[in-house]
């Protein structure tokens, strides 16, 4: 659809609105606005910008001209007593096929650990996964509370959060319940260890942060 | 002032020498992470400003000391570099060249990193979620789409214990200037005696303390010593001579403490 | 700052570099590069606007003329392997302002060095890093990490977690590519130095122990 519009009348040279002439206010302002996530009012940009708010308003008046349709993508729009920066409807189309593409992305070697540690132990508190792991899985567990992978169950004795997996994770891999999960056994490095798995995770943790040279330390 | 109440302030640290013991001993500080040489500064720093060497201080802060530094350099070894404490002078001087070279290389790019990170001091980015409608657009993961034996694979892993190294011989020896200088009066009682006889079968601590006791039982009339050449026989007699010859052999004791050391 | 400069001469309307036609297709990108949090490449935005691939690298020739210095307070940038918007230095005190915090606190020289450590040898574990630096590089690892410079990339053969650099890194530090950074090689020693370091290495255990007693007499 951009491409039926890429042959479109193009604002001529001649009658130019304005001249192309921007001075170092609309350029901060621009920068301000295409930085800041929440609109913005007059008086906010006149004091980062160090500027009076009479000339901010004009500012903002010569980045609207500049960021008219068919000249930007870009609009700025004036929003509960602020200004911000959208795109403009006509680009619509493109952002939805952007943001819909499928995206490789899985799960990071970080949150995979994360995530088989809460799987396979369940419930389990974050400063124990994070002894499991050696180091600190704190983005990790972020992320994957956000992706609705695990969830909150309780407090440990301790006061510490627990974590579960959800009714996502097991969508996710084609689970129908938590103990479909596979038997370690085929991954396990020592199989003939008869304590708990927990336990032995526990000291393998330990062990990995305790100051081995290749530990975490 | 005292070993434990040397005032420190390095980059992980600040505060009296044992408190910083203390912590390093209920691990609150890594050892590791603790740059030994700037507490030496520190303290050569102190011992310049108050002119004077007290050897009881002295000899508590070498060995304390030098007793950090067994343990960081343990820590810092390798399995595979166990080896290494056996090796001959001129492969270990290879091998931390090669060491020196790599740290270097590697410092002279954090400043190359550093430019650059100060050239882009400008450009931002804008961090803001996408509209609340395309965020609508991004697609869930298909049903499925993991598979369980990532959880597996990841659980064996973290089962792996890592290869364990062991620091039970390290212990901190307690050695005094005191028990030295006895020691060196029992010897010099029989008459003159060599250095290497003083410290025969004794470890490097031993060996440090020793020599302190030396310049001790010098400054105070007791004894002077000679040395033929550099890396001979330190002979140690008893009294009378000459003091500036023992001075010149103070400065030569040192050689014949990396001979018996090594 | 900005006010300064505010009266600085304008770009002329006569000798404009290009006619002001900005068709549908820069538009578009211009709005692409607004709304992704991370660089696209030519093919992403292709993709997503349903335009040519040559098209679309025409219209980015077309945006970074529109965003040049003096006529915008945005960059068009080619960093991390795509393209996206920065804002100009220019605007950076007004930034700071806004924000009211620097835009990167500045890297201590262990997070500079660990950080180089990993952009040349990743991926690189941990304690391999401590090797090299001669004192560990855990709290400026962890500090790296939670500024989003390094990730976990996985574990060594020992368990130690491994770590490379992150897309954040190449934006901040303006590389396209890790394969931009110069031979590291570059900044060793000459060979006649290398040898003087030997001979002074083989020397030192004299040299240092004649330091002891006669520095501390």
């Amino acid at each position: 659809m951009s491409d039926a519009e890429a042959g479109d009348v193009p604002i001529g040279g001649e009658d130019q609105r304005a001249p192309e002439f921007v001075d170092a206010l609309v350029c901060t302002i621009e920068a301000l606005l295409f930085l800041a996530p929440d609109p913005l009012t007059p008086q906010e940009l006149a004091d980062a910008a160090a500027a009076d708010e009479a000339d901010v308003v004009a500012a903002l008046a010569a980045l609207a001209e500049r960021h008219a349709p068919d000249a930007s993508g870009i609009r700025l729009r004036e929003l509960a007593g602020g200004f911000t920066f959208a795109t403009g409807p006509e680009t619509e189309d493109a952002a939805k096929r952007l943001f819909s593409r499928p995206r490789a992305a899985t799960l990071t070697p970080a949150q995979a650990e994360t995530l088989a540690i809460v799987a396979y132990l369940q419930p389990v508190s974050r400063p124990e996964i994070t002894r499991i792991r050696g180091v600190s899985a704190d983005s990790a567990a972020s992320t994957l509370l956000e992706r609705g992978l695990i969830e909150e169950s309780g407090r440990s004795q301790f006061g510490a959060v627990m974590y579960r997996t959800t009714t996502q994770f097991l969508k996710l891999f084609g689970l129908n319940g938590i103990e479909e999960l596979p038997d370690v056994a085929q991954w396990d490095p020592t199989p003939e260890e008869q304590a708990q798995l927990r336990e032995r995770l526990l000291r393998a943790g330990e062990a990995r942060a305790g100051g081995g040279p290749d530990g975490e330390r | 002032m005292t070993v434990p109440a040397l005032d420190l302030d390095l980059e992980v640290f600040s505060g009296p020498f044992d408190l910083l013991l203390a912590l390093v001993l209920r691990e609150e500080i890594d050892l590791l992470e603790l740059e030994l040489a700037d507490v030496v500064l520190a303290y050569l720093d102190h011992l310049e400003g108050r002119g004077e060497l007290d050897l009881e201080t002295a000899t508590e802060f070498i060995v304390l000391i030098a007793a950090l530094l067994e343990l960081k350099s343990r820590l810092m070894l390798a399995d595979d570099d166990e080896e290494l404490l056996d090796i001959e002078p001129g492969e270990a001087a290879e091998e931390l060249l090669e060491r020196m070279l790599q740290a270097r290389r590697f410092r002279s790019a954090s400043t190359y990193l550093q430019e650059l990170f100060a050239r882009e001091a400008g450009a931002r980015f804008r961090i803001a979620l996408p509209p609340a409608h395309l965020r609508k657009a991004m697609p869930a993961p298909a049903d499925g789409s993991e598979s369980p034996s990532v959880l597996g694979e990841a659980i064996g892993r973290l089962l792996r214990m890592p290869p364990t190294i062991s620091l039970r011989h390290i212990s901190v020896q307690r050695v005094t200037v005191a028990e030295r200088l006895s020691h060196l009066r029992g010897l010099l009682r029989r008459g003159r005696f060599s250095f290497e006889e003083a410290v025969h079968g004794e470890d490097r601590m031993t060996v440090a303390v020793t020599v302190f006791a030396l310049l001790e039982l010098y400054k105070r009339g007791e004894a002077w010593w000679e040395q033929d050449e550099s890396f001979g026989e330190i002979a140690v007699h008893p009294l009378a001579g000459t003091p500036l010859r023992a001075q010149a052999a103070a400065a030569a004791v040192a050689p014949q403490l990396q001979a018996s050391a090594g």
